[in-house]
């Protein structure tokens, strides 16, 4: 059993973040600070809520890039319900609001792939085109600030000695490793991944664990945005751009297979904590200022070099 | 037969000037472009220009502009409006280098190409309405700094927009070198990209005041990393230890003025440069405006001083507790 | 009675799988159902699994007519069925496989792992296997997958049990305690529809039996007292004819030479060599290697040592482009996946193989590919109403004539054929075995595997038999008979063993 | 002829969107329509044009390519250090090509030789290149390219841009090449059932580096053509130009499962985008309508597809 996990995906995500720490920690020891670990556990938090509903997505052989413009629309909505300057409405009936939006367009992806059978990839990237300029339309070029306490409370508050960002990513994180290991529902959303004539065979639902995990992956984007967008005091248009792209880099790198069936929350969430770490890692070697301009190129080549060491290992495995 | 002269002399004055007031006072069309759209600062811009259109009552004024501040974008907007014979085009060039040739090309078809809030190149416009120069502003943030801190020294650090935007690392170059000649015991340890993104320059502030932890200040120099750095600052309870300047709009840092974390914000008055960039607009189209003017009368915002092909807002403001709750922009 | 169908057909386009069947099965009775590929066997089963909806006809259980075309409702009344074709979920580990889709849960969703893991240990000691818990099932033996894929069927508190050739792949041990538990079972009063090509495991376990032949039903009779014979007669529908014929007229000079051929762990030290005009049946059971031979011989696979020689000349090792351009062609077993590309026409997947040196100067003549394709349909008897057809809308038998002709179209020196008539009509096969042996007089080396031994006995000259990776014989045609190439088949500890009780 | 057998629905339905959108415009503002109009808007597509070619056949392979607009920019920025360098021009170009050539091959090795899925790699890489382009141009943008040069960008022959022409070109040879020699089948093939089209002897390792050096290749020439247009070589161009190229070649029909497509309907799906976003912004001057007329016409135009057509080539 120890064996087996070691060889794991998991483990060697693991590794490579330990290894990242050790490195930099030796380099800079200011990098191993409580501090340090709470900021990018707060920074890491949307990413790791997001990252559940994803793996599910690509558990089940399909992909989601719609979350980013999702999450700049939440941000909108949210803002212009809850301030004063805007409607005012009480932060209860807002989040409530939001939620069930980002639930209902998880939702109409689900349905775009499932009823009307167009490519997830496709659906996805028309609705984030489309909501991308519905954000912009929404926001009208203004900032929105203004958020009342109670909802900032959700970003910026404690309870105990936990962010309130990293409960709720810790929380979602652990409803979603049981969800998959040890419910049913998550058996059969692997099942169906894993192969999708057997799994009609055993009349598996597995239109409705599509739609189920589109509309999940709606829902924790527009959780993510509750937890992230009031870490600011304003906010404006562009919030949350490019945030798909992270998540489903992360997902990828924590060992979900684009062709279903693999994949687990725990691999996910490793790969979100490790693409966290390059950029503060970065910060923290202090390379000086023209080490910069090769900042993206660095984290390029740490994910090229994640996904290529995995798969050739991965081969050598089946080979052997 | 004097006075039939003298009369056809009269008359034909008479017609020309009434001819030239009809074409002065034609309704024109002006296009205002600028960097990005969606943001609040050229948002606040946007109100003024509509005031000015509103108060002249001949001018359609445009304003449209890429949403995600693509400076191919905006070369494409310059050529559809040459292309629809829009009057004047006012752009505020967010690569001059990219949308020098298509502002050239506009000029070329007789479209009046004037640039405002940023400047392009001599070749690609006829005049420049200037706030104030990259130089000024980025020497204007470096010196907000130095009073705010007191004694000007110790390690400081920037957040751009990102590591491609034309306009901060044209703000960047004047900043490094004001810094090495007036502030040499100021050092400059780190620039970061937060990629147009707010939360990007919260969380690469706080990285930065960890990993620098004698860090005394933070230039935010886009109204994306301003707002950003100053609450990650404020998040780390470090108000007033580590200092945050840099270029926003008032209404977005009046919180952090008045909690203390921000001393000092440099901007200058948006809705009088977009006012005072119709109004030169309208003057261009009337021949009103022309080369070798030393001031130019600007509506409700009284005579401004023309140095060269430069139309001076002369206005940088620097907001601070005293005087922030007088602006709303 | 427990199930009835009535007049049971289906038919996919124009193509008629299944015609008009009724039968009847009883509840505690072994109920065989056999007939050659292509009978109508599996559309049957699928018929009752609810997978696919009827075209006629309906199904009905314990007296009540049974929803068609749901999966929910055969399992809902009863019908539980292992297919044939890989159904486990190879991402999941065993205890999944065999609960997924009816876990047993606590407050409604949470899984019951314990209550799972008694219930699967029970289940596969039942069998004779132990539970291997945690490892994906991708990591278990061909066998151990067979196991699990039975116990799952088994844990359904069914009363009608279809088994799609359970024991293909099975040792004798794992066999007999297959067999004890149907015996279990139907001491229980559950019914159970067996499917197999194992004529001798029918025999010994059936009570009744049910031949099908070209989608239609032929009897359904008492299993006492039949004999092999019997039962192949009415699956072939004419009597066994005296087959084959003695050596190649004029055997060639050698074209394929293979020497210790090895691959681990599928075959070891693999040598033979054949002659032109000659043709080798390659016998064994499934999982022997023969198709694993034959896909290192073609360059899809690199061997671990050994040489692979054709006209002398060693080929390079896991090169398929290179095994071609010597002329050796594969018809492979799996057709649908390997041999052919189903959506494209009939035209473009008869020329893909020599597309390259029909083109001119880097241009595809049209003509010329059209003239290929059409020499080819003639000369296969390709029924298809024009080459723009996608090949999918084929028959089995009219797609298997494609993949050959795909090959002709080569002029190939070499020519392995596996398992070229598996799912293929009684009329395709004749045709089939004809141009194999008109090929073959026309100097073509033929290397034929399969399983069906009237087929190697028919076709072949000479007659290599592998098992478990290694040749275990070779018989001259004169030598052969089933019986022989069974023994040299078979696992050593007695072939027959699993099937007394 | 029944319906089911026409292979043309999904051009033609398109074709007859382009046209009835182009009346509408007539009707609401002629100017748009003009030749003179069309031609200097025409500008604006060429990139897009010029990636959506190879891309088209990568999705026939059932691949995907999301590292072109990042391949672009380094192209452009190795041109431009090329030519500060001191090279002339069109030998910096000419570097710039290879440049874009290599980063595509990179992508077919890692894809067709590691077997790594052509969707991972290529997000890799999307932030790879960029990374280096901003690394090796440490963000300046470099410009002053001379007259000779931006002819590419600028000049016409007889009235037809020089960029069109060279676009023109290498999706006419492009639809010939799919549809008129071996390789061009092989990719459908391929697309299909790699593992069968290995079976049949078709070199499908060696078509897929190529697909994707060409890929990059193309990354290259547009990044050329950019550069002398727009004067200036800098490493943020072509930022979220993979989406626009992929849903072009979706828009065109072709399936991004693979297997069926073709250099006629992307160059229709690129024409619909192009005269879509043109047009909306011509009339209305919000770019924010642009993103969302443009995904809801990626979105019906594959449910009309499902409607009117079965799954052919």
């Amino acid at each position: 059993m120890t064996g087996a996990w070691l060889r794991s995906r998991e483990a060697g995500v693991a590794g490579l973040i330990l290894l990242t720490v050790a490195a930099v920690g030796t380099i800079n020891p200011r990098f191993l600070s409580v501090e340090n670990a709470r900021d990018i556990l707060i920074a890491a938090s949307p990413g790791l809520i997001v990252a559940c509903g994803a793996t599910l997505v690509i558990v089940l052989g399909e992909i989601d890039i719609s979350m980013g413009a999702l999450m700049g629309v939440c941000a909108a909505v949210l803002g212009k319900l809850v301030s004063a300057e805007h409607a005012g409405l009480p932060v209860w009936l807002a989040t409530l609001i939001v939620l069930s939006l980002a639930a209902g367009i998880g939702l109409i992806n689900g349905l775009l792939v499932t009823v009307a059978r167009v490519p997830s990839i496709i659906a996805t990237l028309g609705m984030l085109t489309i909501l991308t300029g519905v954000g912009d339309l929404l926001m009208a070029g203004e900032t929105i600030g203004g958020f009342p306490d109670s909802l900032r409370a959700f970003a910026i508050g404690h309870v105990g000695m936990l962010p309130m960002p990293v409960l709720v990513a810790l929380a979602c994180l652990a409803a979603f490793t049981v969800l998959t290991r040890e419910t049913a529902l998550g058996r059969r959303i692997y099942a169906v991944g894993s192969n999708a004539h057997a799994a009609r065979l055993a009349g598996l639902p597995a239109l409705r664990l599509k739609v189920l995990a589109f509309t999940l992956t709606g829902l924790l984007t527009g959780v993510a945005t509750l937890i992230s967008a009031p870490q600011l005091e304003v906010i404006e248009a562009g919030f949350g751009r490019q945030f798909e792209l992270f998540v489903v880099t992360a997902v990828v790198v924590g060992g979900a297979s684009m062709s279903g069936g693999a994949g687990s929350i725990a691999g996910s969430a490793l790969g979100v904590l490790l693409l966290s770490l390059v950029r503060t890692a970065l910060i923290f070697l202090q390379l000086g200022i023209g080490a910069t301009y090769w900042e993206r190129a660095i984290q390029g080549g740490f994910i090229l070099a994640a996904v290529l060491a995995d798969h050739v290992s991965r081969r050598r495995r089946v080979q052997r | 037969m004097r006075h039939l002269a003298v009369i056809l002399a009269v008359l034909t004055l008479a017609a020309s000037a009434a001819a030239v007031a009809a074409e002065a006072g034609a309704q024109i069309t002006v296009a205002l472009l600028p960097k990005k759209k969606g943001v609040a600062y050229f948002t606040s811009c946007a109100a003024g220009a509509e005031q000015a259109a509103k108060e002249l009552g001949n001018v359609t004024l445009i304003y449209d502009g890429p949403t995600d501040g693509s400076p191919e974008k905006a070369a494409a907007l310059i050529e559809k409006w040459t292309l629809k014979g829009v009057d004047v085009i006012a752009v505020s060039p967010n690569d001059p280098e990219v949308l020098a040739p298509a502002m050239q090309a506009a000029m070329a078809k007789g479209v009046k190409v004037i640039t405002w809030d940023a400047d392009g190149a001599a070749s690609s416009r006829s005049f420049f309405v200037n706030q104030a120069t990259g130089t000024q502003i980025g020497e204007a943030m470096v010196d907000a700094m130095a009073k705010d801190l007191g004694t000007p020294a110790g390690k400081v650090a920037i957040v751009t927009a990102t590591l491609t935007a034309a306009n901060q690392n044209a703000w960047i170059a004047a900043m490094k070198a004001h810094l090495a000649s007036a502030y040499p015991k100021m050092e400059l340890v780190a620039i970061k990209p937060c990629n147009e993104d707010q939360k990007v320059a919260f969380q690469v502030a706080q990285d930065l005041m960890k990993a620098y932890p004698d860090l005394v200040g933070i230039f935010g120099i886009s109204s994306v990393a301003f707002p950003g750095a100053a609450e990650a600052v404020k998040q780390a309870g470090r108000s007033g230890q580590v200092l945050v300047t840099g270029l926003a709009t008032p209404n977005a840092m009046k919180g952090y003025v008045k909690d203390g974390t921000v001393k000092s914000v440099v901007l200058w008055n948006t809705r009088d440069l977009g006012y005072l960039t119709v109004r030169v607009a309208r003057a261009l189209a009337d021949g009103v405006l022309i080369p070798g003017a030393t001031s130019f009368a600007a509506g409700s915002l009284g005579s401004k001083p023309v140095a060269g092909d430069a139309i001076l807002l002369n206005n940088l403001l620097v907001f601070t507790k005293a005087n922030i709750d007088q602006f709303d922009f | 009675m427990l199930l009835e169908t009535r007049d049971l057909g289906k038919s996919y386009g124009t193509v008629r799988a299944l015609i008009g069947v009724s039968v009847s099965i009883l509840a505690g009775e072994v109920h065989a159902l056999i007939g050659e590929n292509g009978a109508g066997k599996s559309t049957f089963i699928n018929l009752l699994a609810g997978v696919v909806h009827p075209s006629s006809g309906s199904i009905s259980i314990g007296g009540e007519v049974l929803e068609p075309g749901s999966v929910r409702a055969s399992e809902a009344a009863g019908i539980a069925v292992i297919h044939q074709e890989s159904t486990a979920f190879q991402h999941l580990d065993a205890l999944d496989n065999l609960f997924v889709g009816r876990e047993p849960r606590r407050w409604g969703c949470v899984l019951d792992r314990p209550r799972m893991r008694a219930e699967g240990r029970r289940l596969l000691a039942g069998l004779g296997e132990t539970l291997q818990e945690g490892r994906p099932l991708a990591e278990l033996s061909v066998a151990q997958r067979q196991m699990v894929a039975i116990a799952r069927a088994l844990s359904v508190r069914c009363r009608l049990l279809v088994l799609d050739e359970p024991t293909a792949s099975l040792s004798a041990r794992e066999c007999g305690a297959l067999f004890a538990a149907i015996r279990r079972l139907t001491a229980a009063g559950v019914a159970v529809l067996y499917v197999s090509h194992r004529l001798e495991e029918i025999l010994a376990l059936a009570d009744r039996v049910t031949v099908l032949r070209d989608g239609s039903h032929v009897e359904t009779r008492a299993a006492a007292g039949l004999s092999k014979d019997d039962l192949i007669r009415s699956m072939v529908g004419r009597e066994v004819q005296e087959h084959g014929h003695g050596a190649p007229s004029a055997p060639g000079a050698v074209r394929l030479a293979v020497r210790s051929l090895s691959r681990s762990p599928c075959f070891h030290e693999i040598s033979f060599e054949l002659r032109a005009g000659e043709i080798i049946g390659l016998a064994g059971l499934v999982g022997a290697g023969r198709s694993e031979v034959a896909a290192a011989v073609f360059g899809a696979d690199r061997p671990d040592a050994g040489s692979v020689l054709v006209d002398g000349r060693a080929l390079p090792p896991g090169d398929v482009r290179a095994a071609i351009a010597a002329g050796v062609a594969l018809v492979p077993e799996d057709r649908q996946h390997l041999g052919l590309v189903l959506p494209m026409t009939v035209g473009e997947n008869l020329v893909l193989a020599v597309l390259a040196s029909l083109a001119r100067g880097g241009v595809r003549r049209m003509s010329a590919e059209a003239a290929v394709a059409a020499e080819q349909m003639k000369a296969m008897a390709i029924k298809a109403d024009s080459p723009a057809v996608p090949v999918r809308t084929l028959s089995g038998g009219n797609q298997q004539k494609v993949a050959i002709g795909k090959w002709l179209a080569a002029h190939p020196r070499v020519l392995i054929l596996d398992e070229p008539t598996r799912g293929i009509d009684v009329g395709a096969r004749a045709e089939i075995y004809r141009l194999i042996r008109s090929l073959a007089a026309g100097g073509l080396a033929t290397l034929v595997i399969s399983s069906d031994l009237q087929e190697v006995l028919g076709l072949s000259h000479r007659i290599l038999v592998m098992r478990e990776g290694r040749i275990s014989g070779e018989l001259s045609r004169q030598d052969a008979t089933q019986e022989r190439i069974l023994a040299l088949a078979m696992p050593q500890e007695a072939a027959v063993a699993g099937v007394s009780p | 002829m029944k319906l089911g057998a026409y292979r043309y629905w999904h051009e033609t339905v398109l074709a007859a969107l382009i046209a009835a959108l182009m009346i509408g415009a007539a009707v609401v503002d002629p100017r748009f329509v003009s030749w003179k109009t069309q031609i200097a808007l025409s500008s604006h597509v060429w990139e897009l044009a010029l990636l959506a070619v190879p891309m088209t056949a990568i999705i026939i392979t059932a691949g995907i390519d999301l590292s072109v607009g990042s391949a672009m920019a380094l192209s452009a920025v190795v041109l431009g250090l090329a030519y500060q360098a001191g090279a002339n021009a069109w030998l910096a170009a000419a570097c710039g090509i290879v440049a874009g050539a290599l980063c595509g091959t990179f992508n077919g090795l890692a894809v067709a030789w590691l077997r790594v899925h052509p969707l991972i790699v290529t997000l890799a890489t999307l932030a790879a290149f960029r990374g280096v382009a901003e690394g090796i141009s440490l963000g300046r943008p470099i410009s002053g390219f001379p007259a000779s040069f931006t002819v590419l960008g600028l000049g016409t022959i007889a009235g037809v841009p020089i960029a069109g022409v060279i676009v023109a070109l290498i999706a006419t040879a492009a639809g010939l090449a799919l549809a008129r020699t071996p390789s061009g089948l092989s990719l459908y093939a391929i697309g299909h059932n790699p593992a069968a089209s290995r079976f049949s002897g078709l070199p499908v390792a060696r078509l897929t580096v190529a697909l994707y050096a060409l890929s990059g290749t193309c990354a290259g020439l547009a990044a050329a053509i950019y550069v002398a247009r727009r004067n200036t070589a800098k490493a943020d161009l072509g930022t979220g130009l993979e989406l626009d190229v992929i849903t072009a070649v979706v828009l065109g029909g072709t399936s991004i499962f693979g297997g069926s497509g073709r250099i006629i309907g992307t160059v229709l799906g690129v024409l619909a985008i192009h005269e879509t976003r043109e047009f909306v912004g011509w009339h209305w001057e919000h770019e924010e309508l642009n993103a969302i007329v443009v995904g809801v016409l990626l979105i019906a135009a594959v449910l009309l597809n499902r409607l009117f057509t079965r799954p052919t080539r």
